[in-house]
């Protein structure tokens, strides 16, 4: 109506958020920042972050065969493999080194699509700094394995479907050795 | 703001014209963006805008890139609605390839498209606040909303900005039931937060002062530079994408599209709050509808765990989105292999910006500021 | 309560000389803008003399009139007839000794007869209380005339001056 | 009054002095409109003084004074927007 | 309670009487209220810094500074020493002189004015019959100091916010003095304490002049001091900073302190003529005093937290075309109210007053926001 209504109008609306902020619960207007570093709020689950080796029960024995799927995949290209070879020169199906460029990272997670041994999945751990630019951030093998209990604890629902198929597909490998063998499967 | 001044000294008072450039660290919130101004006193005689600060070869990436591989890219283009980003490149491969996406994954694109509509749209008219001097206050009530989407991104895509959630045919992850119930909560508190917000911002009279009739675009000058988006609906002119291409499934949605009359900063704000509207009447329409069902085409399956052997056939397409900002198209020329031959993103805050000497000159120094806040750009597109 | 009377004897001659210094100050210094300075030193100098003389209300409006609009007046002025920061160029010209002489010639006559003539100082005149309300009063009653010419007065000078200083002077002017 | 007459005049003929060497020396014509401020406030010290100590009535000085503030503001307004209108024809103030 | 202070005072003069000849408990007694102000001066404007951080964050709600000290209360001590530790750059060709001379000629006037603010009953450091006359010539030699400031930074953009300030600053003196009038008028006397005890029944700012003179005033002193709706002068979007892009570490601070000071001053003046100084019911006088003056600097903060910016065309419009006429209008219906009594006093200066406010915003049409229609496509 008169000339500064409009800006009284605005005012009262910062006045009432004012009041709410005391009173009100967060959802409803009130205040809603929570003190970081004491109180944290609930990650979700399907965040993704840096990704991580699985190992199931110790470090050996991770799932990772080094078929370098990932790091063809990964768009930034930030996934360095080399195989493992043993005493005379046969290669293992376990990587020698598995380097991760974190500061290349950018968290995308077609690495966990593309995997098809369920080796790498992608973690919640977002607290990282390093003091220099090429040094801590980059990841060898043993910084980036992690155990199968591990997966379960950040990813609940993921880790227990991945188990189950895994275990049915365990299950149909015996089934399959128990019949006569048939002739080499074609890849798997 | 890094000052290079020179002074052309003609020693007459009065025709010392002043060569300014608000440079590129923060010409008020929009990213690294210059703008070369000739100044008379207060007003602006001439302004060169200076881009490719943020210049990242994102075009010439994607050619080198599986198709999957520059999906996770295309959210960075436009950094603030990273979803409608996918949704135009998985329009386009989907147009090259062929692939029908089931009902489901187009209600779930959907409605996450308009949750961006809405965070865009909070978000710009906040910024335009703190341009014109408004210390934050608007734009932390936007944010407070934005918070609440962004979660709901999260939870659903897995992160909260860079979501690359659509895939080829369809989307990565299932919409579970309780982010279902996160959303209908959002969209049923988001109209009184707008109240809210229109109460404190359309009728204040120093918004009013410093808006209307700053910056005016006439229809004809729009259309001829083919600017897209609200600042094309300010000038009056009716030209939605959603409404023209009827893509995905917006033809089942019963929504209307808000027009302006003069063309000004003010329209240009106010257009947008009005189309947050009737995105909450989309959402509303569509959390309504959405059937079960599963969420990647058929035709894809054997792609979902070999995504580097995805071949589209030859040919070449484009397909555009009604981005927030304007019509966001990708162009693919595609030669068969897993690698696109040719890729390239139409820009709406590139093409929207051309114009903003011709809407700057003869108005002031601070209107010039509020001027390329109501154009709404965001330097990740603009540079590319 | 002749210490207190004392101490502030001390002050108004020690007021006195500081406003002669910055008076000096203002009439030679090279850089223009240090001597505009100088003047409002000057200026609010004399304005603690009103004090010193129990006119509150000449002081305030001294202050407030010449400390408030013609210094900001005059720095206007500097400002737009100087390049920043231009070098200093020589202020005085060339007859800068006989001036001074002249000016000396000027205080040693006056200052002779002012010392000797008896002034008829009145008593009752240095206690008598003038406050503001009494300066409204006269001005309002005796003086009501001056009072609305000056009005005019500056009416006609806010005019002129706008006129002669607009910045699109009539074409003839322009170069 | 604290301090007598004859101080007080002493030191307004001083401060008139200097405003009227300002006067004489000076080539910059804002530096000229200076001095005269100084003499005008010279001038203002002995009404006061007079005023004070042996007017019949007290006020006259005083409102005398008043007036010479007023119009010294309005002559220092004049004298600038004729400094700039100089200024804008012949590009400099110097006097000589 | 109330006469707390004076008790403490007259105790000290008392306590040094009994060992020092008696003219020197006078010069004691000024240094006593002295030493008062110049310890209220920067405690108030440490913790006014605090207080606007903390109700602008509760306006956008969040929580404001709480890490330094339990509620964030030694976040003031913090800024101080960060301030006293920053180096402190001189620009290389600007005059040194002027570059120190602009802070402390900021900071004097902004201390001086204390002097006079009726703090409480009987509390006045110098009731000067000329007390409003010495508020304004004191605050208006500010104009001077931002000039210094502007000028000896050598920067261009300092000189251009400079310009812009003094202008801003010349411009909004006027109304503000013009606003003053009427309860100068209706009081009779210039000095503070006079006008707080002509307000005893009833405060100016219920009377209608008295109302629109108090917004007239305190939207001035708003803009006196460059804050919220009128701070143009330190736009960040437009220019880098003003008047004082040039000054870091305690020259900052100084500037930094001058403002808050000048923004407790302004509020305290406007509480003192408008709404009754001391006049309270039953708590003590300072408390009343400091109460009504901490509102007002609240809703300045307020202002703050809400308003966007004005352009500088529009500000001097503001003043010139709708402050001043509405102030002179109000003289006249202070006068008319004065002399008139009963019903026709109230309803006629009201019925004035608004007839007035219509008027000039009829005149300020592109002021005025316009009412906009939008269309909607179905199609």
């Amino acid at each position: 109506m008169f000339y500064g209504s409009g800006v009284l109008r605005g005012m009262l609306v910062t006045l009432k958020n004012m009041i709410q902020s005391y009173f009100c619960k967060p959802e409803d207007g009130g205040l809603f920042t929570s003190q970081y570093p004491e109180k944290r709020l609930p990650e979700k689950e399907r965040f993704r972050n840096f990704p991580f080796l699985i190992y199931d029960k110790e470090p050996e024995n991770l799932r990772c065969v080094a078929c370098d799927i990932c790091a063809k995949e990964c768009p930034p290209k930030c996934i360095y493999i080399i195989r493992d070879f043993d005493t005379d020169g046969k290669p293992l199906k376990k990587p020698k080194i598995f380097d991760i460029d974190l500061t290349v990272c950018m968290n995308c997670g077609i690495c966990e699509e593309a995997c098809p041994f369920d080796a790498i999945y992608m973690d919640h751990e977002f607290e990282i700094s390093g003091r220099e630019r090429q040094g801590s951030l980059l990841y060898h093998k043993d910084d980036l394995l992690k155990s199968n209990e591990h997966f379960h604890k950040i990813r609940p629902t993921d880790a227990a479907a991945i188990d189950t198929r895994r275990q049915e597909d365990e299950a149909k490998k015996q089934a399959v050795k128990k019949e006569p063998p048939k002739p080499p499967s074609t890849a798997s | 703001m890094e000052k290079t001044v020179t002074l052309q000294d003609s020693g007459a008072i009065d025709t010392q014209t002043l060569d300014i450039n608000i440079g590129p660290q923060h010409p008020s919130t929009h990213g690294v963006f210059r703008m070369n101004m000739k100044l008379d006193g207060e007003t602006v005689v001439s302004l060169k805008p200076v881009m490719g600060y943020l210049h990242r070869n994102h075009e010439q990436i994607a050619e080198n890139m599986f198709y999957l591989g520059s999906m996770p890219y295309t959210d960075r283009l436009d950094y603030f609605n990273s979803m409608t980003n996918n949704f135009v490149y998985a329009l386009t491969v989907e147009k090259l390839a062929q692939i029908e996406v089931p009902e489901r994954a187009d209600y779930i694109r959907v409605i996450m498209s308009e949750l961006t509509r809405l965070v865009n749209h909070v978000s710009v008219t906040g910024f335009l606040l703190n341009d014109l001097g408004a210390f934050f206050t608007p734009v932390l009530y936007a944010f407070r909303e934005r918070e609440r989407i962004l979660d709901i991104f999260e939870e659903v895509s897995g992160a909260r900005m860079m979501c690359n959630y659509f895939r080829f045919g369809g989307v990565k992850y299932d919409l579970s039931g309780e982010a279902l119930v996160a959303i209908k909560d959002v969209v049923s508190r988001f109209p009184k937060f707008l109240d809210e917000y229109e109460k404190l911002l359309t009728k204040n009279e120093i918004l009013c002062m410093r808006c209307q009739n700053v910056g005016i675009l006439s229809p004809e000058l729009a259309i001829s530079a083919s600017i897209t988006g609200p600042m094309l609906r300010a000038s009056g002119v009716n030209y939605d994408i959603r409404k023209v291409d009827n893509y995905s499934i917006y033809d089942r949605f019963k929504f209307r599209v808000p027009l302006g009359k003069v063309g000004d900063v003010y329209d240009r704000y106010y257009v947008r709050i009005l189309e947050m509207r009737e995105s909450l009447k989309i959402l509303e329409q569509a959390l309504k509808e959405i059937p079960a069902g599963e969420i990647m085409a058929k035709k894809m399956a054997p792609f979902v765990k070999a995504p580097r052997n995805f071949k589209p056939p030859l040919g070449e397409s484009y397909a555009r989105v009604e981005a927030p900002k304007g019509e966001l198209g990708i162009y693919i020329v595609s030669d068969g292999t897993p690698q696109p031959w040719r890729y390239h993103v139409r820009a709406p805050s590139f093409i929207n910006l051309t114009i903003l000497e011709d809407l700057c000159v003869g108005h002031k120094v601070a209107d010039a500021v509020v001027i390329l806040g109501s154009v709404d750009i965001v330097l990740g597109e603009v540079d590319r | 309560m002749t210490e207190l009377t004392f101490i502030a004897q001390l002050g108004i001659y020690a007021m006195m000389f500081v406003v002669l210094a910055a008076a000096v100050a203002a009439v030679t210094l090279r850089n223009l803008f240090h001597c505009a300075l100088a003047l409002a030193g000057v200026l609010i100098g004399v304005a603690g003399m009103y004090l010193a003389m129990h006119a509150e209300f000449l002081a305030m409006v001294q202050i407030l009139i010449y400390v408030g609009a013609v210094m900001t007046l005059i720095i206007f002025a500097i400002m737009l007839t100087q390049r920043l920061g231009a070098g200093d160029v020589a202020q005085n010209n060339k007859q800068s000794l006989f001036g001074a002489v002249a000016a000396a010639g000027f205080v040693v006559t006056l200052g002779g007869i002012l010392w000797k003539t008896p002034w008829p100082v009145k008593e009752e005149a240095v206690t008598s209380s003038f406050s503001a309300s009494d300066l409204g009063e006269s001005l309002m009653t005796t003086y009501v005339l001056p009072f609305e010419i000056i009005a005019i007065v500056l009416f006609a000078v806010l005019i002129g001056a706008i006129v002669v200083a607009r910045k699109d002077a009539p074409k003839g002017a322009e170069q | 009054m604290i301090i007598p007459l004859e101080h007080i005049l002493m030191f307004s003929t001083l401060l008139f002095a200097i405003g009227v060497y300002g006067t004489l020396v000076r080539r910059n014509l804002i530096g000229i409109l200076i001095s005269i401020e100084l003499i005008l406030n010279a001038v203002n010290v002995n009404l006061v003084a007079f005023s004070r100590t042996t007017a019949l009535s007290p006020d006259t000085g005083q409102i005398f004074t008043f007036f010479v503030i007023a119009l010294a503001a309005a002559a220092a307004a004049v004298g600038l927007a004729i400094v700039l209108a100089l200024y804008r024809t012949s590009r400099t103030i110097f006097t000589d | 309670m109330d006469q707390l202070f004076v008790g403490i005072k007259t105790a000290l003069l008392s306590m040094l009487g009994t060992f020092m000849p008696d003219w020197l408990v006078t010069v004691h007694s000024v240094l006593i209220s002295a030493t008062g102000i110049a310890i209220f001066g920067p405690l108030t404007m440490m913790y006014l810094t605090l207080i606007e951080r903390k109700v602008v964050a509760r306006m956008q709600n969040r929580l404001g500074p709480n890490r330094v000290g339990k509620f964030g209360l030694l976040q003031p001590v913090a800024d101080g020493i960060k301030m006293l530790t920053k180096e402190d750059i001189v620009p290389y060709k600007a005059d040194k002189l002027l570059h120190l001379l602009a802070p402390i000629t900021i900071v004097v006037p902004a201390l001086m004015v204390f002097a006079v603010l009726p703090f409480g009953r009987g509390m006045i450091a110098a009731d000067l019959n000329v007390g409003i006359l010495y508020f304004l010539a004191v605050s208006s030699t500010t104009t001077i100091s931002i000039f210094i400031a502007g000028w000896g930074s050598h920067n261009k953009f300092a000189l251009l916010g400079a310009m812009r300030a003094v202008a801003q600053m010349v411009s909004y003196e006027v109304p503000m003095v013009l606003s003053l009038v009427p309860a100068l008028m209706i009081a009779g006397s210039l000095s503070t304490g006079a006008i707080v005890a002509a307000q005893a029944e009833r405060w100016f700012a219920f009377t209608p002049w008295g109302f629109v003179a108090f917004i007239i005033f305190y939207l001035c002193g708003v803009a006196e001091v460059n804050r919220s709706p009128f701070d143009l002068a330190e736009a960040e979007s437009e220019i880098v900073a003003g008047f004082h892009t040039e000054y870091s570490g305690m020259k900052f601070a100084l500037f930094y302190m001058a403002e808050f000071m000048n923004t407790f001053t302004i509020s305290a003046l406007a509480a003192t003529i408008f709404l009754g100084g001391w006049h309270g019911p039953f708590l003590p006088s300072w408390f009343w005093f400091l109460l009504k003056t901490y509102i007002l600097i609240f809703v300045m903060i307020w202002f703050r937290g809400t308003l966007p910016r004005l352009r500088i065309d529009q500000l001097m419009g503001l003043a010139w075309k709708f402050l001043l006429p509405m102030a002179l209008v109000n003289v006249v219906v202070a006068g008319f109210w004065y002399m008139s009594s009963g019903v026709i006093r109230t309803f006629g200066s009201i019925a004035c007053l608004v007839v007035a406010f219509m008027v000039l915003t009829a005149l300020n049409r592109p002021y005025v926001p316009e009412k906009r229609e939008y269309t909607f496509a179905e199609n």
